[in-house]
């Protein structure tokens, strides 16, 4: 299954000699950190990881105000019998007990108030317990299929060119303007189509529906936007001979709903992050990592790549002070997406230029960076990002920064080129900014795209060195996460400011009330059947 | 460059590679296919904006049904430099010191500042750099000022907890960040913001309301309803300077008085 | 770009990321130092040039009298597309089996073309790329036309030079490049060059002028007195199917009708 | 004296391993077809070195009319007793005969028809000819001062802080327009100006007299315009504690005029070309060759580096296809300049990044073409021209290309670096153009311009081919050459349409009328004096 690797990535991993001791020093304290992390997520759940569960077992739609059934139903079974149990004993116990004929009906009587819910026991509870699983199992096969659909389109019409893949943005707040943008950016050579999400979103504890054409700086994440996106591209991917990608968001409250809705409209990568909510929208630690993980379950079992944000990161922070950071999250991010059953090839870790281009030598410390990434993840897609916050009004010289952002991902291999645009300091893309950072990808990858063939660090040379510091820089990081008392040290760390400067502690942060120790017989089919899927792979 | 006459009179003209010579580039899209009428459109859009002759440099397809073009040439517009109304600074800059001294000196208590992003607007980096100790372009901000307390509420706070928060810190000011601004999202905001301490507070009693962010106007205050509006490259200093200058006018005109001094000192 | 009603109308605006939203980019520079007047003075410019609202962008001060400006922002104007003159191409475009063929039929003997560039531009690339062999964009130049007699003059030839030689070789159009317009080089030499030959020939008798070159209108050849201006991109097919459709019009239409069944052979 | 080459530039050279044979045997190809046209060259004077001989006796100005005092005199000897003689010996004597107190009278007399010249014979000859000596020595004294000034002042305020030499061109055909660009480039970090001519000045017979406001694209080259402009430079020099240089063209029908000039008045720089003046102005072969010998001789004397004119070929043919053509025109150049007393650090061989963006690896393709100059030139201030033809109305596209021309230069170790400006198609350069330009070229030094450190061109890869490749073309061309019948196979190889498919016979093109066959007791003080120490040089 690893298609979507090719020798350009490789090659670049032999470029830096790291010690290979301190390389498996940086994974164990990784996985120490995380493991503890993912006890606390099996012990929990969350509204969304339920309702994520009611949406794979056939519920979807909104009432006449836009509420989510699955919202709807949700809020019912927990008034009557709470949340630690989860949603899919009392939902289908309901319905065997002919409440209604389907979830819908279901969602909408009891919203009326018209149904009571219990805790089905003993023969009933096992009743419950097979049509929970029947359906919820047809929501995975569900996926199941959408991932074979896109294995064969692949298959049929051929895949990205070369790597890197080109992945570009559409954010003008409205389907229909985003559409034909999206397209005309995939004529132009874009392999990967990412619909930015209105700001706000990750905020709102419910998934919108329908179509919609009024978002802020985003278009708003919904099903039928996913469809009628998808859609398009596949019309697109046809003409053009090749399958072109989209992207979304598997982020913010709704991160389990996100992630299901993408596998079930063929979605192909997510932006998926194990601590971005937690540190850049104040979402609850725990609720986080509980979403995350069932999220990720999710992802891995619907052949969806996700891309994690170490990039935001270097927005915040100093680049070349900070570079120690994006390596530790890079490494939790693969920890916790192999727990959960992420193969290599679906690990878009993310990295990103943002190195002050008045610091000397700036470009070089750039490829140390880009190339330590690529030794420590020699198979993963790494999700290569443009610089931001260095752009200015300038736009000349922004446009040379891309151009330059661009030639270091060919010489490192990076496996997905997010590309950047001219105007980043000023709007959100125009058509012509894409086109334009469409044609400074292509010269770049064109004239020196095979420069690699030419770049070899000096062994002991600066951009040697630098990342070795990096590197060491990240271990002390992780030992000091390490050393914090506490059975989760990693909670600890993220509550007292170790990551951005930012204090998270995990009795705090939004979404919290939508969180739930579970009690003993809770049951969850979704949770049930990827777990066995997930112990597998990491046998 | 020859020395110009021009800035004296306060007239100039955009310079190419000669005084007066008004060149200009210009670049845009049109919804429209390439073809020599599309050169023909951009060549009259660009008259259109004062552009005579307009050489139409580059033109590229974009899709069947769009066109992206590059157009250099002379535009035929005078700028007046006196007629230029900037917004000037109406008070004097402080040092830390002497914000500290006129605050204990006019209030005899700590200066409580209310501050975050409202709306969905979740860019923090411009109001830390105001807030934080780390502050920004070497200048520390508001949280190092002794006498100055300050609450950063973060992003993507809504107005009613903003207002909230206000009054149960009984504020003296209220900071607010905007940079997001797609479809207005900033002005509507703001508008919603500064409405809602209208309601909330009887009049004259609400406290100063500063609204910042890179693409403001700092001429809008007014029909944003706000009493300051900072915008690209503020610095943490001025901002403290313009809340004492208000806030406690006469302390301020007596440090500032002596400022001179103290600044070389 | 959702299939916008605008063009069927004719009327359209820029297009930035939504139809309609009127978004351009400009970039000047300004003859004053830098400081928040000049910015000020850049936002005057770019609203007398139709933008608003008008956000200067950047600023870089470029030594201490000068200020370069990026500014982006919506026009309002509109672009009447129905109102477009295009310069429409007036002939049929012919093969050189064609051309020839006119040319034995009609003329009898070889057509004479005299070309070159005058004053002091020495850029023969582009007259070269109509009358040499090799040509231009797949089309080969003039002097492959076997019923074409090409004397190409090179760089640098004066006016007097090039009017004798026209006669001495008896030309039957003279084909004329400008490649260096600063200080409307190309329009003067032109002037000159069409006025000179005016005065050599007796009204009516004077061989076809072509003038051609990327910064020339071709809407001007009235005001500069050829008959035909050429600009950017121009094909040597596309020059000599005008020549032989104006100095032979008959034999043209002759071959002209037969033309589609000619091309598609 | 080879102050101007350090360490950066001579590294790369190391890059590629040429075959040291076929590099011999293209220097001596390249020395056999040179050697018949120095000897042609010996046997003629033109009208413009004996002007620029009475130029160094210290005759100046012009009549009302605007024609220099040097052609009125020229034309009245010739007038009387042809050139074949030289213009030292009548002149001379007819001063020593007391028919003036010094040239300008002289020069008005003649002009006037009131002074009849003659040949000296036996000792008036003698008289005449040791007068001549001690003012055009003093002349020639003169250049030597003022080289030794350039040397103090470099000594005193430092020279060009690193390589590749930023050389920046002003254009505005208003001498008092260039002054303050000039000076506002310097500022910016140009380490050397050029001052564009006009165009048509090369096809002058004459030097156009004192401050000049009305040039087309370009400025006129005046005694006076060098004056004001090395003077600006001089105070911006002083305020910024490095010392710029200006550059200059000695190239036309008045070349030789041109370098005197330029060495009187301390331009550093000059583009002189040994057969620009032939191939793209149509000048004459013989006249062009002799002009240029005398030229490269006062350059020599007055330390003066020349830049020649390999990119123009590169603008006309295809930049691929002749590669070869420009390594031939390096070779030819080198040979003539060596043997005309010109050192090392004194040649600025020119080349130029003028491949089609389109063609694939076209930027390894440059980095090829680059590296095998400044390998067989190692100890040449190479000068590298930006894309020009390439440059389209996408300005864009064209900042993003003059980046990707200044890192090859960095990488390759060019000394010096003609910068290129985004509206290369559409306009000479603007004030922001430079600016930009500028802003462009720090950028790639600062954040890469070391990145040599890791450039190693595999042995047998991509660009190493390349380079050999264009080496053995080269050697067939000069072998063509060579194989020419007649005693000077280059001249009838310029006249058959070798180079740039432009046929240029021996006995056409523009200036003939300007040169004779030297007539035995043909007498030349500057010739005398220059030769001299010349022959030092090659000894
Ligand atoms: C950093 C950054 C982020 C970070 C923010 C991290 C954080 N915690 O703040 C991350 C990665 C999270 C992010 C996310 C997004 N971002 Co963002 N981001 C930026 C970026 C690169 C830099 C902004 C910045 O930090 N500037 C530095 C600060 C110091 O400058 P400043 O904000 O102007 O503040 C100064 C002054 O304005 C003033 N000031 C500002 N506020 C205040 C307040 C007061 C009271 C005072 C007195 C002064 C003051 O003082 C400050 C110091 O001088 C810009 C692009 C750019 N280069 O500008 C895009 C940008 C702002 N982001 C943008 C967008 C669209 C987003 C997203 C919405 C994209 C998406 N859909 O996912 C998301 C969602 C965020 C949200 N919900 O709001 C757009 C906004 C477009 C527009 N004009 O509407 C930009 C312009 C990029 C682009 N071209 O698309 N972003
Ligand atoms: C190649 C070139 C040169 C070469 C010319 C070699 C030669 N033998 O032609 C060399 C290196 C010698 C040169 C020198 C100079 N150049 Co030059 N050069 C260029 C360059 C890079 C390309 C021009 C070109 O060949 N285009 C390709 C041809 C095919 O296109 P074209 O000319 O437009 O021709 C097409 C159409 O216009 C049309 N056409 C043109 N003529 C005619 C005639 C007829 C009858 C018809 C029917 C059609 C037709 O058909 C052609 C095919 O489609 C341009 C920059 C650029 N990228 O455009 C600068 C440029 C033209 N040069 C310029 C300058 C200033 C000079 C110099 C004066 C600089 C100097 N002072 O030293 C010198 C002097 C030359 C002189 N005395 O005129 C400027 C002109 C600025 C201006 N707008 O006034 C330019 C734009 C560069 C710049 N930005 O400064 N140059
Ligand atoms: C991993 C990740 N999730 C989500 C987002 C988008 O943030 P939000 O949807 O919270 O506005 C980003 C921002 O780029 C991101 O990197
Ligand atoms: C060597 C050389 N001489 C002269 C020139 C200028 O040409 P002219 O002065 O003949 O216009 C150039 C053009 O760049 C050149 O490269």
């Amino acid at each position: 299954m690893d298609r979507v690797i090719d020798p350009v990535m490789d090659k670049p991993a032999s470029k830096l000699d790291l010690d290979p001791a301190a390389v498996r020093t940086a994974r164990t304290l990784a996985q120490a950190a995380g493991r503890p992390i993912v006890d606390l997520a099996r012990q929990h759940t969350t509204v969304s990881v339920e309702r994520a569960t009611l949406r794979l077992g056939g519920l979807a739609g909104a009432d006449t105000d836009g509420i989510p059934w699955v919202n709807r139903l949700l809020d019912a079974v927990r008034g009557d019998v709470g949340l630690e149990h989860g949603t899919a004993l009392p939902v289908w116990d309901a319905l065997v007990r002919g409440e209604a004929d389907d979830l819908a009906a279901l969602a909408e009587r009891a919203s009326s108030g018209s149904v009571r819910f219990r805790l089905p026991e003993g023969a009933a509870a096992g009743r419950a317990r097979s049509a929970a699983r029947t359906s919820v199992g047809a929501g995975i096969r569900r996926m199941e299929e959408r991932r074979r659909e896109r294995e064969r389109l692949i298959e049929r019409l051929g895949d990205a060119p070369r790597q890197p893949w080109i992945y570009l943005i559409v954010a003008t707040g409205d389907i229909y303007e985003d559409i034909p943008q999206a397209q005309a950016a995939a004529r132009e050579g874009a392999d990967v189509i990412a619909v930015i999400r209105s700001t706000g979103q990750s905020l709102l504890d419910y998934v919108p529906e329908g179509a919609t054409r009024e978002g802020f700086a985003g278009t708003y994440a919904t099903q039928e936007n996913f469809r009628l996106m998808r859609a398009a591209l596949d019309q697109t991917s046809a003409e053009l001979g090749r399958y072109v990608r989209l992207t979304n968001y598997a982020s913010g409250l709704c991160m389990p709903e996100m992630a299901a809705l993408a596998g079930i409209e063929r979605v192909d990568m997510m932006l998926n992050d194990s601590m971005y909510g937690i540190l850049f929208r104040d979402i609850n630690p725990i609720r986080t990592f509980v979403d995350q993980r069932f999220s990720r379950q999710i992802h891995a079992r619907a052949g969806i790549i996700i891309n994690t944000g170490e990039d935001n990161y270097l927005t915040t922070a100093d680049a070349v002070e900070a570079a120690h950071t994006v390596t530790v999250s890079q490494l939790l991010n693969e920890y916790f997406a192999k727990e959960a059953g992420l193969e290599n090839w679906q690990l878009g870790l993310g990295h990103a230029f943002e190195i002050d281009p008045a610091v000397p030598d700036s470009f070089r410390m750039e490829l140390a960076h880009a190339l330590l990434a690529r030794q420590l993840f020699p198979d993963a897609p790494l999700k290569w990002m443009p610089p931001t916050r260095h752009m200015t009004g300038d736009v000349f010289k922004g446009y040379l920064l891309d151009g330059f952002f661009n030639l270091a991902g060919a010489l490192t291999g990076q496996g997905i080129l997010l590309v950047g645009m001219m105007t980043e300091a000023v709007v959100t893309p125009w058509l012509s900014d894409r086109d334009l950072a469409l044609q400074n990808v292509r010269y770049v990858l064109d004239a020196a795209g095979r420069l690699g063939e030419d770049f070899h660090p000096a062994p002991d040379g600066f951009i040697a060195q630098r990342a070795r510091q990096v590197l060491a820089e990240a271990i002390e990081l992780l030992e000091k996460i390490h050393s914090h008392e506490g059975q989760a040290g990693l909670l600890e760390a993220i509550g007292d400011g170790t990551f951005g400067l930012m204090r998270r502690p995990a009795d705090r942060g939004k979404g919290l009330d939508g969180v739930a120790l579970k009690a003993d017989g809770y049951y969850n089919p979704a949770i049930e059947m990827l777990d066995a899927s997930a112990e597998e792979n990491n046998q | 460059m020859s020395a110009p006459e021009q800035p004296d009179t306060g007239i100039v003209r955009p310079y190419g590679d000669t005084t007066g010579d008004g060149m200009v580039q210009l670049s845009f899209t049109l919804p429209i296919p390439h073809d020599k009428r599309a050169e023909g459109a951009a060549a009259q859009l660009a008259r259109k904006m004062g552009l005579d002759p307009a050489l139409v440099v580059h033109a590229k397809p974009i899709g069947e049904s769009h066109t992206f073009f590059v157009v250099y040439g002379q535009v035929s517009h005078l700028v007046d430099v006196s007629k230029v109304e900037v917004f000037e600074r109406d008070y004097p800059l402080l040092t830390p010191k002497e914000v500290n001294l006129a605050i204990r000196e006019g209030l005899r208590r700590r200066l409580v500042v209310v501050g975050g992003c409202i709306g969905t607007d979740a860019h923090t980096v411009g109001i830390d750099a105001i807030l934080n100790i780390k502050g920004f372009a070497g200048e520390k901000g508001l949280e190092y000022y002794r006498e100055v307390k300050v609450v950063n509420l973060g992003a993507q706070v809504s107005v009613p907890e903003l207002v909230e928060r206000a009054r149960a810190e009984r504020a003296d000011a209220v900071l607010v960040s905007q940079v997001v601004t797609q479809r207005d999202a900033h002005i509507l905001n703001t508008k919603e913001m500064s409405a809602a301490f209208r309601e909330a507070y009887p009049a004259g009693r609400r406290p100063l309301l500063v609204i910042g962010g890179p693409r403001f106007d700092e001429a809008m205050s007014a029909d944003l309803g706000v009493d300051r509006v900072f915008t690209r490259g503020t610095t943490p200093g001025e901002v403290a300077s313009y809340i004492v200058a208000r806030l406690l006018p006469d302390h301020v005109a007596a440090v500032a008085t002596s400022q001179t001094e103290v600044q070389s000192a």
